[in-house]
């Protein structure tokens, strides 16, 4: 009895449910905002393409997947997702462009002293906060230094090297350097400038930060405190952040611009392929399988595009453990990889790198010579190598990421090639976490790794910094362990001059000084793919937006007439 | 009155097992590797503000003391700061625990509908085709990890047929109700917005369903087994012999006894529920204690893992003392025999 | 036109199926009983009795166990043809029972009042259906009719709350509670101590006797035979070996086997251990051809090895299935 | 109490501990004799049987037995990557060109090997703790070990050992160690409750009169008797520590690549579904094969100790 009762109960709600799904909503977005009649009361619209709906005016909508998590506290976030996002709800003084450059963004102007030690902003007047209020240079002086204190996010790029930042008045900002830096003023792009006054309301008093208690960490995870074109809506964590626009934002939106926008923290492959294909998606990740990718190209209304990174693909061989120290040991390695094979394993369009730092990066030198395959050069390199005759004795480790199941394949093509020249090579899987934990360290470190690393700002020397100074040792974007003290003179003595082209030509003579140390086998420079629907207008897709991570996707740009 | 006795001591006995649980953890947790001051506030944290957080952490201080101090903070709710999300790790348990529990209660919900239904099908029609379906259905449900139903559901009914939605809690066109308990389906229903209840009642079936299927197969298992034993027990031949209807001997006399070690099985899979989730929150997008808990670990961030184990043994624990008065309930043995015992 | 009798069963087999194949546990019983008769059935243990009750009253828990062949006539209707609904009508007021072990009949996570209520319920016309009140008061009622104090208390009592006494007179107190015409005593108190199993056989008796209700009771003891019955049925090996009226039976046993359960007298123990008859009930799986009882049988000669005993008659009411008496009596064969 | 010491008494006066021995030893022997009986006629457990000797030898003959032996360790053949099953590939290849039914068979080595050497390291510890505690029941051994056991058991044993995992190197090895670790004490309640019901029994009695050792009681008398329910969990335990080690390598913290394991399998194909479905479908169904051949084999052994029911 007791029995019979449940399962009438369980048919019940199962037909219930079944009966939404015939009649749940279909993509076109409810023109109701908030409170949407129950579900079953709106008609089915599962091909609205077929017959458009006579929805009056669409709320125009952009979805994103995003590999998670998603930290959006401005002193917390750096990775991709986090750094596509801040864009959208702060404002920074500077903007950067799709010429390497960085424009006036809240600060209209700017002064630098004769020295190169001391910058002058002028802000913009009348920008709000979106909670109404101003934004003074107080609010930039507290977001730097609560930046400073936390230390995380951007704090690497951004304060190092400030000696002290003071607020003139309200709409004067000064900023000491220690030293001339061509990358102090493109480095502003990450000091996202928050709300003081609504970040100290919300600060838990107790907690790490001595009077500052929490500095405001716990509220920021799921809240904004910015200025941005968008301002944060709903922020259930680890399923998606929903921003709407901010109609008092001081710059230009696209006409189209996004209403809102659905930022979604998944990249399970066929989640994100079937909201793609439920036109529930306007753009993909850039993590799908090559496969997937390919799929996506087939729905209709979908197209796949491959933009330019700052990201190149690198095998980084350590230079201080037998026998991958022996510098014709690395040689023979470049020389035998088999970087055509390669690409075919990636993306139409993908590069080779041609430098040891990607090719798009301003100031590289793209007329030096670059390694091939050729197996005669690597043997003869091979030769030269102190361990050739007892290279059984040395197998080379090489390590790659877990969570990018990708770069198997090349790990197992590198075995393969290196297996012709007679170098043994065994191959290991390493969560993420763990690569960091290995590379931290001169006795774990493998002797090679294969790491994805993204530079900072498009700047090829600030790429040489994070790839082969010794102050990069011992972190995973440097396996190579060079520590080379002329190198690091080169490296510092390049960034310190302000000149853009003596500038370069001292990046030139580092790379060729690379090239012959061959520290790295270089394999491409990486492009990052999505599927993305045909109604949305994505300037990047065109070039028109700067390479700096995240900036592909700055909403105000994007232009959104999908039905 | 001694039956509250029994119960008394079988709290206390618990907290005990729990404390020595905590020693674990905590033993685990501080002899990894790592300083946890500077876990706690990040790698580029300045040197001042670490170790201020090691003078709150108490880290100076021998391992017992420090001990005394983990203890009396988690007891008040204070497991310190996430590494990964970098806030308490209290704020995110708190986030993240509703959306699992309403995915373990729903499950729960339908390995035991799903369990005895099919386990009371199975005994009353014994030997016959449906009998052998659904004993080939406990069979497949048994051996098949949850992941491979959550995949499989996703493939099918998600992408194939477009049945279920699967990903998340609600669509994005639907509001989520004004939060009471985090459980949207109930928070949904205290709201009267019965459309968002609905919308939550499908987003919530695939991923339930996938971590039931191995529930429901055990359940049914056992319930028709012990139907089965007891179906030709002498008191059933007896209410037979004295005239009572067939219905009310199956469906009353014959399915109460029968429900007693269904019922134990059930509390103990679903306080297993919670830690099996992790998989399938992973594979649905479901923003769920288990997966925040995976995360963690991934990410060898000690004070949520401290946390989560905790609480999945308290959970547990808990189950397993609730367990104990449903059964107590629906046997009287036992319920006597405690009482007077105790 | 005869009156049908209250119960005849004809060449009834019953078989259990386990792994090791067919236990073949009756092997044509042949019963007969008139209705207001008190008829008494013995045997040892593992004889077959249970399940001959069982089996009238169709609950036997198939599976395992089948009926290959026979017939149970229930006042001239077959039991074993009765749709569930015809059977429910037969069940509790025409025949009910007493189960052997008082404490394995009681359901245990129910209360007496729950069980007993419930069958009180049903065995009323179902056309006119007592209010729960009227049900309550019946069923303190019979509590009250076997004795029992304190009926309310008792009725919201668990079974494991109970002594093996009263749940004995709770059996009883329900088995009457329907007012059946028939009713089955499997060994009632058999697992009692002797002072109250005396009370509760005396009870019965005084409940039987002022309602007049026909009874069948199965009984080790045969003091309790003589003193109830008018008749008495002798059981070996799922087969009926004698049946005579109790007085006669007593003063002339015939079959080898009743001989040897009067040596055995006052009581039979489970086993079968007992001075008459050395050995035990045989493996219900390969029985021995021909007399089952042979392996046993003092005076088995050689066609007891090869056939099957025919039932021979030896006065109206007396009759038994032994090769010794072939000369004797006119034999009816049974098949 | 003193009632069942008498009776002790009079047993070992009567009998000799070697006519003891006989009685339980023929007695053993008669109850396996028919416990096979009983398990053959059962027609799935010996599907069961069958399964899991056809695993064990695929595992074991792995190298003879595969097609593509090669495909099994380091191997690329980007040419001949994601083939739809044929002649030449029954399962199909992989997002890298190797023999998903090679991989297939070979992964079912790790996922043996983790059954077995888990038990290994589980059982006997377990065991002998259940073992000490219930004879050494109601003293402060007893205690100690059941606290400690209780303890353990509070929590599911898959998330300590995803713990205990996450925090070790990721590989086979660490993973079997942190499964283990979580899982002897479910040996030591299931011995301690038999424990606790033998010491009572005659046979120990009587060898406890005749002056016998303590290891002997424990190991001669008592142990013996446990050994049935043992050897029933164990073999429904296999299944479920392979599928415990299937959701580690899933999770990337159990068997390393190249070598192939189920769950990485898994794990890895389900990136290329739906349309090269063949790469994750067929290690899913394998891990179904073997969990189902190990349960189905355990309820034989289950039946078999099983008294006979009428």
């Amino acid at each position: 009895m007791f029995s019979k009762r449940l399962i009438v109960l369980a048919t019940l709600l199962t037909l219930a449910s079944l009966l939404a799904t015939q009649c749940a909503p279909g993509p076109a977005p409810a023109p109701a905002p908030t409170q949407a009649p129950p579900a079953a009361e709106v008609p089915a619209t599962k091909a609205p393409e077929a017959t458009p709906p006579p929805a009056p005016v669409a709320k125009r909508v952009f979805r994103a997947t995003f590999s998670p998590p998603l930290r959006a506290d401005p002193a917390v976030g750096n990775d991709y997702v986090a750094s596509s996002t801040l864009p959208n709800l702060y404002d920074t003084l500077v903007f950067p462009n799709a010429q390497g450059g960085v424009d006036p963004w809240l600060a209209e102007s700017w002064d630098v002293s004769s020295d190169g030690l001391t910058y002058t902003f002028h802000l913009r007047k009348g920008v709000k906060f979106h909670d109404g209020t101003e934004l003074k240079a107080s609010d930039v002086v507290y977001s730097f230094d609560r930046l400073k204190t936390i230390g995380e996010g951007y704090a690497y790029l951004v304060t190092p090297g400030v000696e002290g930042v003071t607020a003139l008045d309200d709409y004067t900002v000064e900023f000491k350097v220690t030293q001339a830096s061509a990358l102090f003023l493109p480095s502003l792009v990450r000091l996202y400038v928050a709300n003081e006054d609504l970040v100290r309301q919300n600060t838990k008093a107790e907690g790490p930060y001595g009077e500052n208690g929490d500095y405001g960490k716990e509220w920021l995870q799921t809240h904004d405190a910015g200025s941005g074109p968008y301002k944060i809506k709903e922020f259930p964590l680890e399923q998606y952040v929903l921003m709407e626009k901010f109609p008092d934002w001081w710059g230009k939106f696209n006409p189209n611009a996004p209403d809102e926008a659905r930022f979604i923290i998944t990249t399970e492959a066929v989640t994100v392929r079937s909201l793609l294909e439920n036109k529930e998606l306007e753009i993909t990740d850039q993590w799908q399988s090559l496969e997937a990718y390919q799929a996506f190209e087939k729905i209709p209304g979908v197209k796949v595009i491959a933009l330019p990174t700052l990201s190149s693909f690198y095998y980084m061989i350590n230079t201080k453990k037998p026998p991958t120290d022996d510098v014709h040991c690395r040689k023979a390695m470049a020389y035998a990889f088999d970087y055509d094979t390669a690409l075919t394993l990636e993306w139409p369009g993908t590069q080779q790198m041609i430098a040891p730092v990607s090719a798009i990066l301003a100031g590289v030198d793209k007329t030096l010579p670059h390694y091939t395959r050729d197996l005669d050069k690597a043997k003869e390199e091979l030769a030269q190598c102190k361990y050739a005759a007892e290279l059984d004795k040395y197998p080379v480790e090489v390590h790659w990421v877990a969570q990018v199941p990708d770069e198997e394949k090349y790990a197992l093509l590198f075995q393969a090639n290196m297996a012709e020249i007679g170098i043994k090579v065994e191959v290991v899987k390493v969560p993420w976490l763990s690569m960091v934990e290995n590379t931290s360290k001169l006795e774990t470190a493998p002797h090679i790794a294969t790491i994805y690393v993204s530079s900072d700002l498009p700047e090829a020397g600030l790429m040489m910094r994070q790839r082969y100074h010794s102050s990069t040792t011992g972190t995973w974007q440097q396996n190579e362990w060079l520590q080379d003290p002329e190198m690091d003179k080169a490296i510092d003595d390049a960034l310190a001059t302000l000149d853009q082209e003596e500038r370069f030509a001292k990046y030139s003579a580092i790379q060729a000084k690379l090239i012959d140390l061959a520290p790295s086998v270089w394999i491409y420079d990486q492009l990052e793919k999505h599927g993305i629907r045909e109604c949305v207008d994505f300037p990047a897709a065109r070039g028109e937006t700067s390479v700096v991570m995240g900036y592909y996707f700055f909403l105000p740009d994007i232009g959104v007439t999908c039905q | 009155m001694s039956t509250l006795n029994f119960l008394v001591r079988r709290i206390i006995y618990s907290v005990f097992v729990l404390l020595g649980l905590s020693i674990v953890i905590f033993v685990i947790a501080r002899i990894m590797p790592g300083d946890p001051a500077r876990m706690a506030v990040g790698a580029r944290a300045p040197q001042w503000v670490v170790d201020r957080i090691r003078e709150q952490m108490h880290l100076n201080e021998p391992l017992p003391v420090q001990y005394g101090y983990w203890l009396r903070d988690a007891l008040r709710g204070d497991f310190g700061l996430s590494l990964v999300t970098q806030r308490p790790v209290t704020s995110d348990i708190r986030e993240f625990f509703p959306a699992s529990l309403e995915l373990v209660l729903f499950s729960g919900f339908l390995s035991a509908v799903g369990g005895i239904g099919l386990g009371v099908l199975s005994a009353r029609y014994k030997d016959t085709w449906i009998d052998n379906i659904v004993r080939l259905f406990s069979y497949a449900g048994v051996v098949t990890p949850s992941y491979i139903f959550a995949i499989l559901f996703v493939l099918l009914l998600g992408w194939a047929l477009k049945w279920f939605p699967i990903i998340g809690r609600l669509s994005e066109e639907v509001t989520a109700p004004p939060v009471v308990t985090g459980l949207i389906t109930l928070d949904a229903l205290l709201a009267g917005q019965f459309g968002t209840f609905l919308d939550a009642l499908r987003h919530i079936v695939l991923p339930a369903l996938s971590l039931a299927m191995g529930a429901i197969a055990q359940e049914a298992r056992i319930t028709r087994s012990s139907m089965a034993d007891n179906l030709s027990k002498d008191y059933i031949a007896s209410a037979r012999a004295l005239g009572i209807p067939e219905r009310i001997v199956m469906g009353r006399f014959l399915l109460k006894p029968s429900l007693i070690p269904t019922v134990s099985i059930l509390g103990l899979d679903i306080a297993a529920t919670f830690s099996v989730a992790f998989l399938v929150e992973l594979i649905f997008n479901w923003p769920g204690l288990a997966r925040y808990g995976m995360q963690s670990m991934m990410h060898k961030d000690l004070n949520a893992i401290s946390a989560v184990i905790l609480i999945l043994g308290a959970i547990f624990v808990t189950v397993n003392i609730v367990v104990d008065i449903i059964v107590a309930w629906l046997d009287p043995r036992i319920r006597l025999s405690a009482a007077r015992s105790a | 036109m005869t009156v049908p009798p209250l119960v005849e069963i004809k060449n009834l087999h019953v078989h259990f199926s386990v792994y090791g194949g067919q236990l073949k546990v009756l092997d044509g019983v042949n019963f007969v009983m008139r209705s207001g008769e008190k008829v008494g059935l013995v045997g040892e243990t593992g004889c077959g009795k249970t399940t001959t009750m069982k089996a009238i009253l169709r609950v036997l828990p198939m599976p395992p166990a089948r009926i290959p062949q026979g017939e149970i006539y229930f006042k001239g209707r077959d039991i074993l043809k009765m749709s569930e609904g015809e059977l429910a009508q037969i069940r509790g007021r025409g025949i009910s029972m007493i189960f052997q072990d008082p404490t394995a009949a009681l359901n245990p996570v129910f209360s007496i009042g729950e069980q007993l209520e419930a069958v009180i319920r049903y065995s009323s016309d179902q056309k006119k259906p007592l209010s729960p009140q009227e049900v309550h008061q019946r069923a303190i009622a019979s509590l009250q009719e076997v004795a029992l104090a304190d009926p309310e208390r008792l009725l919201r009592s668990y079974p494991i709350q109970l002594s093996g006494g009263m749940r004995q007179r709770v059996c009883i107190g329900m088995a009457l509670a329907t007012g059946p015409e028939l009713l089955i005593a499997d060994e009632p108190g058999t697992s009692l101590d002797v002072t109250i199993q005396d009370q509760i056989l005396r009870l019965l008796r005084k409940l039987v006797e002022e309602k007049n209700t026909s009874i069948i009771l199965i009984t080790h003891t045969l003091g309790i035979v003589r003193e109830m019955t008018d008749r008495v049925y002798v059981m070996y090996a799922g087969n009926m070996v004698e049946v005579a009226a109790t007085k006669e039976l007593f003063a002339s046993p015939q079959h080898p086997y009743t001989r040897g359960l009067m040596d055995a007298v006052p009581r039979l123990t489970g086993g079968g251990v007992s001075d008459g008859i050395p050995g035990r009930i045989p493996n219900y799986l390969n029985p021995p051809p021909g007399c089952r009882f042979h392996p046993r049988c003092p005076q088995a000669i050689e066609i007891c090895r090869r056939e099957k005993p025919p039932t021979y008659k030896l006065s109206e009411a007396h009759e038994v299935a032994c090769f010794l008496y072939a000369d004797n009596g006119k034999g009816t064969q049974s098949s | 109490m003193a009632e069942q010491a008498a009776i002790r008494h009079e047993l070992a006066a009567n009998l000799t501990v070697q006519q003891i021995k006989q009685l339980e030893r023929r007695s053993r022997r008669e109850s396996l004799g028919r416990a096979w009986y009983k398990f053959s006629r059962n027609p799935l457990s010996i599907v069961g049987v069958a399964t899991v000797a056809l695993v064990v030898l695929l595992a074991i003959f792995a190298p003879w037995v595969t097609p593509y032996p090669k495909h099994a360790g380091a191997f690329t053949d980007f040419a001949h990557a994601k083939i739809p099953p044929s002649l030449e590939h029954p399962f199909g290849t992989d997002q890298i060109g190797r023999d998903v039914l090679t991989r297939i068979i070979f992964g079912l080595r790790s996922s043996l090997l983790m059954g077995v050497v888990v038990l290994a390291l589980v059982v006997p510890p377990g065991v002998l703790l259940g073992l000490l505690a219930g004879y050494y029941q109601g003293t402060w051994i007893d205690t100690v070990i059941m606290r400690v056991t209780d303890i353990f058991l509070s929590v599911p044993p898959l998330i300590l050992a995803l713990a205990v995992a996450s925090v070790l190197k990721p590989n086979l090895w660490n993973g079997m160690m942190a499964v283990s670790l979580m899982w002897w004490p479910w040996y030591t309640r299931l011995v301690y409750g038999l424990g606790v019901a033998l010491r009572n029994e005659y046979f120990v009695s009587a060898a406890e009169v005749t002056g016998a050792s303590t290891a002997h009681i424990i190991f001669r008398e008592i142990l013996p008797n446990t050994i049935s329910p043992i050897l029933t969990k164990m073999s429904l335990d296999v299944a479920w520590v392979i599928i415990i080690g299937s959701m580690l390598s899933f999770v990337g913290l159990g068997v390393q690549p190249p070598e192939p394991s189920l769950g990485t399998m898994v794990a890895d194909g389900s990136r290329y579904l739906p349309d090269q479905w063949w790469i994750a479908v067929f290690p899913a169904l394998a891990i179904v094969v073997v969990v189902l051949g190990f349960n189905l084999l355990g309820d034989g052994v289950r039946d078999m100790f099983a008294a006979e029911e009428i």
